[in-house]
């Protein structure tokens, strides 16, 4: 948790922050994280993170009260839940703090939680996240693991494919290794459903100045001539992202 | 009061900090962060004739001190920066500097001519590290020979002074230089990216989908600043510097050697603000060592 | 068992990591650390005919995950070389690699005569990256000719293997590789330092008494890599990389992009012991992807 | 403090270590430093430093417990002190612990404390090190401040020409900055007595295998000729050092 001034008041749910966890060029670049909470009264901005290489080992390491550099809210954020419709929020390990961030939001401006469901899912217990927030929120999530080591067997898409069969209007927010939403979509393409995905990339900069979290998405169709005839269209991840709609990414 | 004015080849520029190209978009996103009017000048991401996506992902990854990037040119082409992003550049006090790079000096003529009708550009940078297709795809900036023809047509046609920028991945800056500047060149910048590739072992596959990228920051500063002072101290018109400067101090550094101004990019990505951090650094510099203005610092270095 | 052995130029090399020239002395320091015969190999500090003392301190300078070098091939010439150091280096079983550096080719032949009497030395390395006297200082190893000319000169009287070391300061790698070869280089190893400078703000002086120093370390190992792939990919002789090499991990990158040994340097200075710990590294990753030898995974990355 | 194994068993007066302050290489060098004190039964070898740029800052960043990267002991160290003469122990700033190590020796194998005269500068009070282990030992340390600030007002050269212009017979252990042993040598040969030096250096590898650190000295008589015609030999401070003797060194 940060003290962290305007970025609290500003944050949006799907909006991230880049944090340089290092104070000397070793990792070079600031690291994403997903805004989990934000109080815009107390400026307490809250990211979760999972111990992964270098930068994260260095954050885990800093003592409460340091100063750490912090950059944002960045990124669209997710469109505000349509109460109109069926919501499944879909969160594959560190795609939870986002997806809590939506829900809570939703729920505060006046949604019901039981018209969310909540599928938490990740490879084992042990990387389970913690969903005691989500159950404060009045959610009743649905938890996964691959192995069967918590709540169900079977990864989010596995959840998620039994949780669409018997609906008919429904929109996912998905957020979760690239590799998982990649099967979401396709699963929305197959079902002719909307939703949208909170994709992960490297981000160099975070604010869309060097096109370096680009992806691949399917060109618009009054583009012209390119000088390289690319079959594709790029996007930042980081500005006109990270939340992109289904059916939106050309995946590899 | 401190002078931090400088010119390069007529342009005035209200401080020696510029945002160096394919690190500052064309600018908008920055502007949201800050008045980029406190910018000496901005250097857009380079242009081509027509639009190009670039190389699919991985376009970039990061390395000690450094990173690749493999962007490919990404960038919007003239007639869309004419039409969208240069009116937007427009609003600011700043110098705006283009920055154009082609395959084949055809497509740098056509763009310079499109230039030379447009306002509000101070200075065309040509990029000259792009392959050059017509001789084999070999850097235009590579040798001496090709670089010079391309800056000489440049030059017959550009209504705005032409700033050559070099490619740090040569035998002989110094030549390469030469040759620019006797082709008419107003100013040169260096450096580009140094070629430089990194390899997933779990995978055994290249991790940009380009194989070889550029390597920029802190990593290459040593090399970047060598050269500069090589270059600066050959050449007679005025150098821009850049490579790894994430600081004031790095700053000064190329000032010592010679450059009049600085181009910042990579420390953009780490720190928005680090292009007025650097300002303000130099300012406190030049007060620590009681000099009235920033000309006074450039090529100060001791020879002996 | 995992099969850890290589062959380069006819040279059997127990395993591919050899320490690189400058960064281990003559052995001995090492030697009372630890057993230096379970090196795959080492190469001397280069050796000139007459002994030198180098440059006046300061001789090197931190970067960003680098460091600059102004030695000056501080050594202790031909014939001390010869009568001191190489009766210690013979105790040892590892493969000894003698670098050779001149001004003249005239030099360099005569080292080369020197060294053909003698027992015990594995092969030759020629640092070609020397200022050639004769034809105004430039590095040999800058251009083609120069460089295949000081190979062919030395290929002639030798009686080892003769390895060129390339400098990285150059247009094109890929045709200075082919030039050796053709003209008789046995293996290449590369890369020689990057040329770069640190200048001191304060002081406005720099940082090395000999103004520009040589940068190696992490900072330069993507540009390393790639030009070991450029030229493992173009020449049939035995490639050796380095340059930034700490880990295992570091080492597997060049030879998937094909080199056939590495040789660590810096890494020397961090932990004396990381060429051992780069040799057990290889190991475990030759283990955990189920090869059987690590003849098997150079070259090895995927081109696609 | 380090729990150190066999640095501490085998530590001499004047030898050094070196010590990786990151985990990353980002400063890339290990740091030297002399050791303060060892204590071979316990293992505990202690250094004393000041906060000086990133990798000092680093270190004064670890917790205790935490495990860090040393080398050692490095270095050829001090000669042991002649008890026959007067013995004059001269340390500029951060040269006080490796001359605490020396006195403390020197008391361990019997010689009076009296014979020893320490000298312990500074610039100023505040950048004083703590003397108390010296008074321990039975010393008398005479403090001095180029400022005044505290104890005897002066550097420890002009204490030293003090301390020194009674004495017939005396060796002098000096250690501190490069410009205080240049004065410190000038001195010495003016009286035309003997001493020993300790040098700082950058130190790259720090066991003799870069030359790095190499400090130039008068060439010995039988050298011969170079390739590059110097009229100065190199030693290497962390091999053929710290320690010189006086009128070895040729400063600039
Ligand atoms: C918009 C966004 C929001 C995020 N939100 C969170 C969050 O709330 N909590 C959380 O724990 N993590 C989140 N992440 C992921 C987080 O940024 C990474 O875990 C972190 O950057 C890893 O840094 P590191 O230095 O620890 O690992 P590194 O040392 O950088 O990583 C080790 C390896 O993983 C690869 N890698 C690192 N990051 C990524 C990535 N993002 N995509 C693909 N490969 C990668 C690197 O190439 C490297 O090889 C988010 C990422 C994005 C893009
Ligand atoms: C044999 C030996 C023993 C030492 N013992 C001690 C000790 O007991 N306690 C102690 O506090 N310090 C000691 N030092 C000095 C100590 O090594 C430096 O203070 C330390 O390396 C500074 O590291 P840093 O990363 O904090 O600063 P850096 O960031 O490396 O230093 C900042 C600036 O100071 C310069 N600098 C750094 N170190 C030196 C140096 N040694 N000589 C000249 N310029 C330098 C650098 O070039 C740099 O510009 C010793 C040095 C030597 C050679
Ligand atoms: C992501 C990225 C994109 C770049 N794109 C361009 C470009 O389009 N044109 C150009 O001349 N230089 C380009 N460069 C090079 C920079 O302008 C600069 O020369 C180089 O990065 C060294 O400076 P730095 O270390 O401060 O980044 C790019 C650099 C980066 C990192
Ligand atoms: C202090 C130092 C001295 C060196 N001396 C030599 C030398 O005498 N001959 C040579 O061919 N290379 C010399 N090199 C270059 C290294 O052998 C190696 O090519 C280079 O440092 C890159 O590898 P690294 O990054 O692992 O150090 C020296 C390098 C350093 C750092
Ligand atoms: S991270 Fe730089 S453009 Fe997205
Ligand atoms: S520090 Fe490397 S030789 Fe002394």
């Amino acid at each position: 948790m940060f003290d962290a001034g305007d970025i609290a008041t500003a944050a949006k749910p799907g909006q991230f922050i880049q944090v340089k966890t290092s104070d000397d060029c070793f990792p070079l670049w600031p690291r994403p994280f997903s805004i989990h909470d934000a109080d815009p009264v107390t400026a307490h901005l809250t990211i979760m993170f999972r111990i992964y290489g270098s930068g994260t080992a260095q954050m885990a390491a800093r003592r409460p009260g340091e100063l750490m550099h912090l950059f944002g809210p960045l990124g669209n954020g997710f469109p505000a839940v349509d109460g109109n419709l069926d919501v499944i929020l879909a969160a594959g390990g560190i795609g939870l703090p986002p997806l809590y961030f939506l829900a809570k939001d939703a729920v505060e401006k006046g949604l019901s939680p039981h018209k969310m469901t909540f599928i938490a899912g990740a490879k084992s217990k042990l990387e389970l996240l913690n969903e005691a927030r989500l159950f404060e929120l009045g959610l009743r999530p649905v938890i996964c693991t691959d192995d069967g080591t918590a709540g169900r067997r079977g990864t989010v898409v596995d959840v998620l494919e039994q949780e669409l069969a018997p609906r008919q209007k429904v929109t996912v927010y998905a957020c979760g290794p690239n590799a998982m939403l990649r099967e979401v979509d396709l699963l929305l393409a197959r079902g002719n459903l909307s939703g949208f995905l909170s994709l992960e990339a490297l981000m160099p900069c975070g604010y869309g100045i060097c096109s370096g979290c680009a992806v691949r998405v399917h060109p618009p169709a009054d583009r012209g001539p390119t000088d390289d005839r690319c079959d594709y269209h790029l996007k930042r991840v980081c500005i006109e992202g990270p939340v992109f709609s289904a059916g939106e990414v050309m995946w590899d | 009061m401190i002078d931090l004015s400088v010119n390069i080849a007529g342009v005035r520029l209200k401080n020696p900090v510029l945002t160096a190209s394919g690190c500052f978009s064309y600018g908008e996103e920055a502007s949201e962060i800050y008045d980029i009017s406190r910018l000496g000048g901005i250097v857009t991401k380079s242009l081509t004739y027509l639009p190009r996506e670039g190389h699919p992902p991985p376009k970039v990854v990061e390395t000690d001190s450094g990173m690749l990037n493999a962007i490919g040119l990404s960038n919007v082409g003239i007639d869309k920066f004419i039409f969208e992003k240069l009116p937007f550049l427009r609003q600011f006090d700043t110098a705006c500097i283009v920055s154009i790079a082609g395959s084949r000096v055809e497509e740098y003529v056509k763009m310079t001519e499109r230039l030379a009708e447009c306002d509000g550009i101070a200075a065309i940078e040509a990029n000259i590290s792009c392959p050059n297709v017509d001789e084999g795809g070999l850097e235009f900036g590579a040798y001496r020979e090709p670089a010079g023809r391309v800056i000489a047509e440049i030059k017959r046609r550009a209504k705005q002074p032409v700033i050559a920028k070099l490619s740090p991945n040569v035998t002989d800056i110094v030549e390469i230089a030469k040759s620019v500047v006797a082709n008419g060149a107003d100013a040169i910048s260096l450096i580009n990216t140094l070629v430089g590739t990194v390899i997933d072992i779990e995978k055994r596959s290249f991790k940009l989908s380009n194989k070889c990228g550029g390597l920029s920051g802190p990593a290459i500063r040593p090399v970047a600043l060598a050269m500069v002072y090589k270059v600066a101290n050959t050449v007679k018109v005025p150098v821009i510097g850049m490579g790894g400067i994430m600081t004031a101090s790095d700053a000064v550094q190329f000032m010592l050697a010679g450059a009049s101004a600085v181009e910042v990019g990579t420390a953009c990505f780490i720190d928005p603000m680090a292009p007025l951090k650097i300002i303000d650094g130099l300012r406190d510099y030049l007060a620590r060592h009681h000099e009235k203005s920033v000309k006074d610092i450039i090529g100060k270095v001791r020879r002996s």
